[in-house]
């Protein structure tokens, strides 16, 4: 399928493009055509591979329901962070601070960062996805890196190191499970491709599976964001330009989740579908929040906040997948990427109308910055799990789906974490709305290119949790499906 | 019917003069010859008579206020059964609605003193409704020891039921409850050791220093609710102790002499124990708090009657 | 298997122990470069230089040895020299534990990856070296070691491309070739290697590169 | 099915629908203040109205009807229905906001110009459609959802005044602790719907009782999570905060119908449950004396009017709880007459206590309106000012003491009786507990009384003690008609308490599985009636005698006796800390007292202050020590987040090896 294709080199072409285009406006411009154009090309492609795997470039690409419906919230973040972008570094290309050479290096490696995070979701070679996985590093590396000052250097420098050292290791689990699986290979099967990895699951060595799914797990969980390697992030997604933080936090470390997902049904082929891998997610996810929690209570930079939310959600996602609620896990991805998304960009305006982003110095948010304000508030309370919002129906999904499964204790340890991030995550946002605004600020009116940016999406939220479509719980029964899920 | 009229005219003729029998008591055990026993009635009558002056500060609720508490007295004289074992008002769970309407007259005796503004009254006030409200679960558990054997929570069954069981001397729980009820009764009506009615130093007082301020119809309706509330407790003490017959002509001399008895027996106290400190007070009515709880105890020890 | 492999993968642990006991980073980046070199000639040592001769990957074993020389052994190290150059660097500052200390912990790394290899790995294949999983760990560890306990930016990046060249020579023992992912893995790294560096300059020219990377330290951002 | 059930469900729905209208109105009309109160209002009122309409339909047919709709949730689905148990408590909330609604159209004028409506407005709208969604989901899930709607809406009404120190401090903690009571609840649905795999209460009641284990976790995470709501001692710590925060109009909803949502709750669980075991009794009559005693001693000690209103409402909670109890330990026995009077005297009382409780709030916001106070010791003297107000908290007083002839004294004389009838009618080894219902009854009874006549006492009579307090002006008409309106309902429970009867009746019926109202009822009921009268009749009376003797008699005017001491002032009188003082005395050690005294220096002192404040022994003793202690252990997981690069990477490496070793057995 050339379109499947299509989906890759579009994005290639617009980061070529990017890097000789003469204006930081075009750039801005192209970087909103280039996401339209992309997500055209996934819209088309989307329906036909929930219903079956599309194939490319001899079975070495493949959509399937899965990084489909990945896929999807992808493109559906990748383009609002795109118009964003437009709206964030607008103002500054007027004036000349964003000036022809980083507007070259942000538009280059944006779209590297869109055409890598694609291949990580459509390619069905373990080998590529690794590849893939460390190019998303190295073209948000640049981005986070962008103003290239001290502190975006140094979160750069991290993210860098940490997140290479982890994705060595998983490199060092896919040779262990492509070794394990070309001992078992016949024929024209081929120990790389997810088609014929499942196929072959049941015959490989389980030690030697589960070996490299631990590899995998700490490798691939480390760009994911699970605590304890979660280390590089707050600093990554707080020192990036905005637009960059919503696509870090709201899909790339889905990307990575995806990526350690992907192996969940050959390991469980191989050892048997007693659920030993998706057990293994379990404490992951219950770190991930405690240590969220923990760090959140303390914080009082916003961008940091939300980054540390995000090392909850992820740890929430993982904790669904290993307590057999695969569907409420795809759901919650999907309600935490529209609403970090969204949290990301109320923020930008806020550190931009305000000059700071410590939450004990900005006041008045619902005066000052009005839309933001109440942006930041409403997207606020739907990560915390507030209902309506549709993260609360996905966090009560997994509870429900733990539950069935005999989780018990998880479970209560899953809700009482979430319980105290709502209280330490929402006292510092409250704390902002009371308090007075400071005086001589005056208030900032929003940009017509804000509402649709921040309104839409929380609508989104509101709807979703509200209201099942058919066609998203299509998706999700068959994303799930191919992930199948802990007995 | 002959029951009703007996009960009207003992509720008329009786509560006033105990108060003068108390005092009557109280002079003589002080080597003196005291007042008429008729005394209170005299004040009641001039009372009656008189104008009355009422303070810039009060509003209507000051008025109220002992027209409640005497309308409230006699609603619960009314309900217990005075020379008879049954009252021309009673009905089923009176017992709880009795000790409500006392409730009821205290509510708006004490509002009444708050409405002079005056520091005094507020401090009498405010020691009444903590006296009050320790007094209320000895008053509730002396009652249910009296009402759970006749099974059924109206004083004409409980009353009745008494000699039943074998009065107060065969019942170890009815006599704590006697006990309790007495303290009750001492409380309630304001008398050494919980609060002394003759007192001058209106910084010790409890009750009268409530009323300081009326005068006139107000102080009158005030005296007569006080005597009709000493009355009725004192009548439910004497059922207890005494096994006054259903109706004929015994069940009048017996109640008319229980009740000299409580009055002479009140006035011996008073003669005889000094107020207690007023930070002691709480204690002794928790203790008759606790006094009828072990009477429950014991009402339940071996199975219920 | 031909006595050249258990040669070579010998010298790589031999290389990994002399980093781990060099306190001078240019002696680190020349050693690293060499291990480079070894690695470069590791396929040929494993499938014999005949594969050059002849067969069907020719073109592909050709460009991976070329690609891996090219890189490990000449590019990275020549950045790396001209990294430590400009940021005026040039051992170690204060070295935590002694040399000896740690020559002792790289031996006793080595060892550990020999021990598990041969209890917890399943046997190597017959024909095959048995040096190569012992190696390659040992080699990874060495690199691990090397990256948490360095105290400079440039030791990090040295220990990293050592950790590197161990996953690169577990890989080779374990799937016996280069599949294609694999040599784009190389390349990678390279990128890698090259965005670390660059960092590395930004850090040179801004000094103070031991309070670098302590992320909870930083202050609270303007606006982004 | 009944049509008049249809009827009447298709009713409270369409009251829904006219709350969520008004508040999208009211918010839309966002800068128009004046405009959106009036719509805002006008659909409460007639939200009420309607819903009322309905929700007495359903309760005197008494039948149970629900119905599915075909929206798609994410999870669960949207049903609703409407039994008994459910119109009752509709009824209460219908009765308990539209009165508050009244109000709060000319309470809220006193913020004109000053802070914007519109956001009041809305969500008190939205607090009442939640409330009613809550009362008729029939889904687990929807139901979580309209609850969380009804705390979401509350909190804002509590920051409505959001600039305020304490009044953040209250949203925090009003936060937290709606929270924490969402997480057992959510637990205790997912427990519910485990079974049978749907959150839907027809599935769960299809599913049959659980067994026993299951069916007391799900008892004691019912209690945890509704208790919570309902405000029983110790979760009661949030109450006081809240309550007194919200706008007076709101304080009324919140106390007086929002609090007995949690009644509902643990109602609605139980009939899930199956037979209660006795001793589920047992606890409910332990929470009931604790928080009736504990609430109303804390009640005693407050001299911030609202907030002493709050912990009266931790009183009057312990006291529905008690009839709980009775009701659950009748049903156990299978003695029905027991089970109705327990919880016919409970549902009674939380009727009765939405109704006063909405009145005192009423009159202690007019009472702010006119002060700007709360504060009882700067008080003094406002019913010659406010004559309507007064006598509105005067009867909200008398009724709240359980004193006849008002509606509150009904409620309690069922509990009593209901205890009676145990202690006689159970084996003698049960027998003892509704015993102790009587005297802590009789003990919360008269505490109430201390501490309304105090509240009452201080803040309304004597002579004013501040400035504002003198020239405090009356309410205005619309928030009288509110006030008059629950004078006249808190009366009518009171005198006519058939008719209060008649709509407790159904729900006490379908929880105590009594078949037929027992006889006793309404012999009872009628008793209380004649006493109510009779005591109406004699006051009568005996005001016009008094009127007879006084006609031609001289009456004066002068000053207080001060018992000889010429020069009295306003500050001279009793205040509220000092009437507390010797009520609180057997029990001042459970209180956590702060003492600010800077003492008298010198020969000559100029002034000095003193002042005691009675803090609450849960907030202060465990749950703040609790947090703070959560908050401080935090603390040593910032290692994980110091010494840059180098660090971190050991934490990837321990988590290999930890992985490794952890799972070793299994290669």
């Amino acid at each position: 399928m050339s379109l499947l294709l299509a989906l890759l080199l579009v994005p290639v072409g617009c980061m070529l493009v990017a890097a000789v285009l003469p204006s930081p406006r075009a750039i801005l411009a192209l970087c909103v055509a280039g996401a339209v154009a992309v997500a055209g090309i996934a819209a088309v492609l989307i329906p036909s591979a929930l219903e079956a795997p599309v194939f490319a470039i001899g079975r070495q690409l493949m959509l399937d329901a899965l990084s489909a419906y990945n896929l999807a919230i992808v493109m559906f973040v990748f383009l609002f962070s795109s118009v964003y972008a437009l709206r964030y570094f607008g103002p500054a290309a007027r004036d000349g601070s964003f000036g022809r050479g980083k507007a070259r290096r942000f538009g280059a490696s944006w779209f590297g960062f869109l055409a890598s995070m694609i291949l990580v979701l459509v390619s069905n070679n373990v080998g590529l996805l690794w590849v893939a996985m460390e190019t998303t590093t190295l073209a948000s590396a640049l981005l986070v890196c962008l103003e290239f000052d001290q502190p975006s250097v140094r979160a750069s420098w991290t993210y860098l190191m940490i997140c290479s050292v982890g994705i060595a290791l998983a490199l060092l689990g896919t040779f262990l499970l492509c070794g394990e699986a070309r001992n078992v290979t016949t024929g024209s099967e081929s120990p790389f491709l997810w088609t014929d990895l499942s196929h072959v699951a049941s015959r490989m060595r389980p030690g030697g599976v589960k070996l490299a799914f631990l590899f995998l797990l700490v490798g691939y969980g480390t760009k994911a964001g699970l605590a304890p390697m979660h280390t590089w992030l707050p600093d990554a997604h707080s020192q990036a330009p905005t637009p960059v933080s919503a696509v870090l936090s709201g899909v790339l470390l889905n990307c990575a989740l995806y990526s350690i997902s992907r192996f969940l049904p050959v390991v469980e082929g191989a050892t048997g579908g007693d659920g030993w891998a998706f057990r293994l997610l379990v404490p992951f996810g219950l770190v991930s929040i405690v240590v969220a929690a923990a760090f959140i209570a303390h914080e009082h930079d916003l961008k940091r906040l939300l980054a540390y939310c995000s090392v909850e959600h992820i740890g929430i996602i993982a904790l669904g997948l290993g307590l057999g609620g695969t569907t409420a896990a795809l759901f919650h991805t999907l309600n935490h990427s529209i609403s970090k998304m969204v949290a990301f960009f109320c923020v930008g305006n806020l550190a931009r109308d305000h000059g700071t982003r410590d939450t004990r110095a900005i006041g008045g948010l619902l005066k000052t910055s009005r839309l933001a304000g109440a942006g930041l508030l409403v997207a606020i309370f739907a990560l915390v799990g507030m209902p309506p919002s549709s993260v609360f129906m996905s966090e009560l999904w997994i509870a429900r789906d733990g539950i069935a499964g005999g989780h018990l204790p998880a479970v209560v340890a899953f809700l009482l974490g979430v319980g105290v991030i709502f209280i330490v995550l929402l006292r510092p946002i409250l704390g902002m709305a009371w308090a007075p605004a400071i005086a001589g600020r005056a208030t900032v009116r929003a940009r017509a290119l804000d509402w649709p940016l921040i309104v839409l999406p929380l609508v989104l939220l509101g709807v979703l949790g509200l209201w099942m479509p058919e066609g998203l719980q299509d998706a999700l029964t068959r994303a799930a499906a191919v992930l199948g899920g802990a007995p | 019917m002959v029951d009703g009229l007996v009960h009207v005219a003992l509720l008329i003729l009786m509560p006033l003069p105990m108060l003068g029998l108390i005092n009557r008591v109280k002079s003589i055990a002080a080597g003196r010859k005291g007042p008429p026993i008729l005394q209170p009635v005299y004040d009641v009558v001039k009372l009656l008579q008189k104008g009355a002056v009422y303070s810039r500060t009060t509003t209507w609720l000051f008025v109220a206020g002992p027209i409640v508490a005497l309308a409230s007295s006699l609603l619960a004289a009314l309900i217990v059964p005075l020379a008879s074992t049954t009252s021309p008002f009673g009905f089923p769970a009176d017992v709880f609605v009795f000790a409500y309407l006392l409730g009821v007259g205290r509510f708006f005796t004490m509002t009444a003193a708050l409405d002079t503004g005056s520091a005094f009254e507020g401090m009498g006030a405010s020691r009444e409704a903590a006296y009050a409200a320790l007094a209320e679960p000895a008053l509730f558990l002396a009652l249910m020891i009296v009402c759970i054997p006749a099974h059924s929570a109206s004083f004409s069954d409980a009353f009745a039921s008494i000699p039943a069981a074998g009065g107060l001397l065969r019942h170890p729980g009815l006599l704590l409850a006697t006990l309790s009820l007495g303290v009750v009764l001492l409380a309630e009506a304001s008398r050494i050791p919980v609060d002394d009615p003759n007192t001058h130093l209106e910084l010790t007082m409890i009750h009268e220093v409530m009323v300081l301020d009326h005068g006139g119809p107000d102080f009158a309706f005030i005296q007569i609710g006080y005597a009709l509330k000493f009355f009725v407790l004192g009548a439910v003490l004497v059922h207890l102790v005494l096994p006054i017959p259903a109706s004929g002509w015994m069940a009048p001399v017996l109640f008319v002499a229980g009740q000299a008895g409580v009055a002479i027996t009140v006035g011996i106290i008073e003669s005889f124990m000094a107020r207690l400190r007023l930070t002691r007070v709480p204690q002794f009515l928790i203790g008759a708090c606790v006094v009828a709880a072990v009477g429950v105890l014991v009402l339940f020890t071996g199975g219920r009657p | 298997m031909s006595l050249n492999a258990d040669l070579l993968l010998l010298l790589v642990i031999g290389i990994d122990l002399f980093i781990g006991s060099t306190g001078r980073l240019g002696a680190r980046i020349r050693a690293c470069a060499l291990q480079g070199l070894v690695l470069a000639a590791l396929p040929l040592a494993i499938q014999g230089t005949g594969v050059l001769t002849g067969g069907e990957r020719v073109l592909h074993t050709v460009l991976a040895v070329l690609a891996t020389l090219l890189l490990k052994a000449v590019a990275i190290p020549y950045f790396l020299m001209r990294a430590m150059r400009q940021s005026g660097v040039q051992r170690e500052a204060e070295p935590e534990h002694s040399l000896h200390l740690s020559l002792l912990l790289c031996a006793v790394l080595v060892g550990l990856s020999f021990w598990i290899s041969a209890v917890m790995l399943p046997p190597p294949e017959a024909g095959s070296s048995p040096l190569g999983v012992p190696a390659g760990l040992a080699t990874l560890l060495v690199g691990l070691y090397l990256t948490v306990g360095g105290r400079t930016e440039l030791t990090q990046v040295i220990g990293y491309l050592v950790l590197e060249n161990g996953v690169f020579v577990i890989g080779q023992r374990v799937l016996g070739e280069f599949p294609l992912v694999v040599e784009l893995g190389v390349l990678l790294d390279v990128l890698v290697a090259v965005m670390l560096m660059a960092v590395l300059v930004a850090f040179g020219h801004r000094q103070d590169p031991s309070a670098a990377g302590n992320g909870a330290a930083t202050p609270v951002g303007g606006a982004r | 099915m009944s049509s008049i059930l249809t009827v009447a469900l298709v009713l409270t729905l369409l009251s829904v629908t006219l709350f969520i209208v008004a508040a999208s109105l009211s918010a839309l009309l966002g800068r128009h203040d004046r405009a959106s109160l009036a719509v805002g209002t006008a659909g409460s009122v007639l939200g009420c109205g309607v819903g009322l309409a309905g929700s007495v339909m359903a309760l005197l047919d008494g039948g149970t009807e629900t119905v599915a709709s075909a929206w798609r949730l994410p999870i669960g689905a949207i049903q609703v229905g409407i039994d008994p148990l459910s119109a009752f408590f509709l009824l209460c909330i219908f009765l308990v906001c539209g009165l508050g609604a009244l109000f709060g159209a000319g309470y809220m004028r006193g913020w004109l110009g000053r802070r914007r409506l519109a956001p009041a407005l809305a969500f008190f709208n939205v607090l009442a459609a939640s409330m009613v969604a809550v009362v008729l989901a029939r889904d687990g899930v929807l139901f979580l959802l309209a609850w969380e709607a009804m705390s979401l809406s509350s909190f804002f009404l509590v920051t409505f005044e959001g600039d305020r120190p304490d009044t953040r401090r209250a949203g925090i903690v009003y936060l937290i602790a709606s929270h924490a009571g969402l997480v057992p609840l959510i637990l205790l649905f997912v427990l519910l719907g485990g079974p049978s795999g749907s959150f839907a209460f027809d599935g769960i009641l299809a599913a049959g009782a659980p067994a026993a284990v299951l069916a007391t976790t799900c008892f004691l995470l019912a209690l945890a999570g509704f208790g919570l709501k309902a405000g029983f001692w110790p979760l009661h710590a949030w109450l006081p905060e809240a309550h007194p925060a919200a706008p007076s109009h709101v304080s009324a909803v919140m106390s007086g119908v929002m609090i007995k949502m949690g009644i509902y709750g643990l109602l609605r669980t139980l009939t899930f449950l199956g037979d209660p075991p006795e001793w589920w009794g047992f606890v409910f009559i332990v929470v009931g004396v604790v928080s009736g005693v504990g609430g109303i001693l804390h009640a005693i000690a407050q001299t911030d009017l609202k907030r002493l209103l709050a912990y009266s409402s931790v009183e009057n909670v312990g006291i529905v709880s008690l009839g709980l109890g009775l009701g659950l330990i009748g049903r156990a026995n299978g003695n029905a007459t027991m089970a109705f009077l327990g919880f016919g005297g409970a549902l009674l009382h939380v009727l009765n206590h939405g109704v006063m409780k909405g009145l005192l709030f009423q009159a202690a916001g007019s009472v702010l309106h006119a002060t700007g106070t709360r504060d009882l010791d700067s008080l003094g003297g406002l019913l010659r000012r406010m004559p309507f107000t007064g006598a509105a908290f005067l009867t909200g007083s008398v009724a709240i003491s359980g004193l006849p002839p008002l509606g509150g004294f009904v409620g309690e004389l069922l509990i009593y009786v209901g205890a009676f009838t145990g202690a006689v009618e159970l084996p003698s080894s049960s027998a003892l507990w509704p015993l102790v219902v009587v005297p802590a009854l009789a003990l919360i009874g008269g505490l109430a009384s201390a501490c309304f006549v105090k509240a009452f006492g201080v803040g309304f009579l004597g002579s004013p003690r501040t400035p504002a307090a003198a020239s405090a002006h009356e309410a205005s008409p619309t928030m009288r008609v509110a006030m008059v309106l629950g004078i006249v309902l808190c009366l009518a429970v009171g005198v006519v308490p058939a008719v209060a009867l008649r709509l407790v009746e159904a729900p006490a019926q379908f929880l105590s599985g009594a078949a037929t109202l027992p006889a006793i009822v309404p012999a009872i009921l009628s008793a209380a009636m004649r006493a109510a009268l009779a005591l109406m009749a004699t006051v009568g009376i005996l005001a016009v005698v008094r009127w007879a003797l006084l006609r031609r008699r001289e009456v004066r005017q002068a000053a207080t006796w001060g018992c000889g001491y010429e020069a009295p002032t306003a500050r001279m009188q009793y205040t509220a800390a000092s009437f507390a003082d010797p009520v609180l005395e057997p029990s001042e050690s459970i209180f956590v007292q702060r003492i600010v005294h800077d003492g008298l220096e010198g020969p000559f002192p100029r002034s000095a202050h003193h002042e005691r404040r009675m803090g609450d022994v849960v907030a202060d003793r465990v749950i703040g020590p609790a947090i703070r202690g959560m908050v401080a252990s935090f603390k040593w997981l910032d290692v994980l987040q110091q010494g840059g690069v180098p660090r971190y990477l050991v934490w990837v490496l321990l988590t290999v090896v930890v992985l490794l070793v952890w799972q070793l057995g299994a290669f």
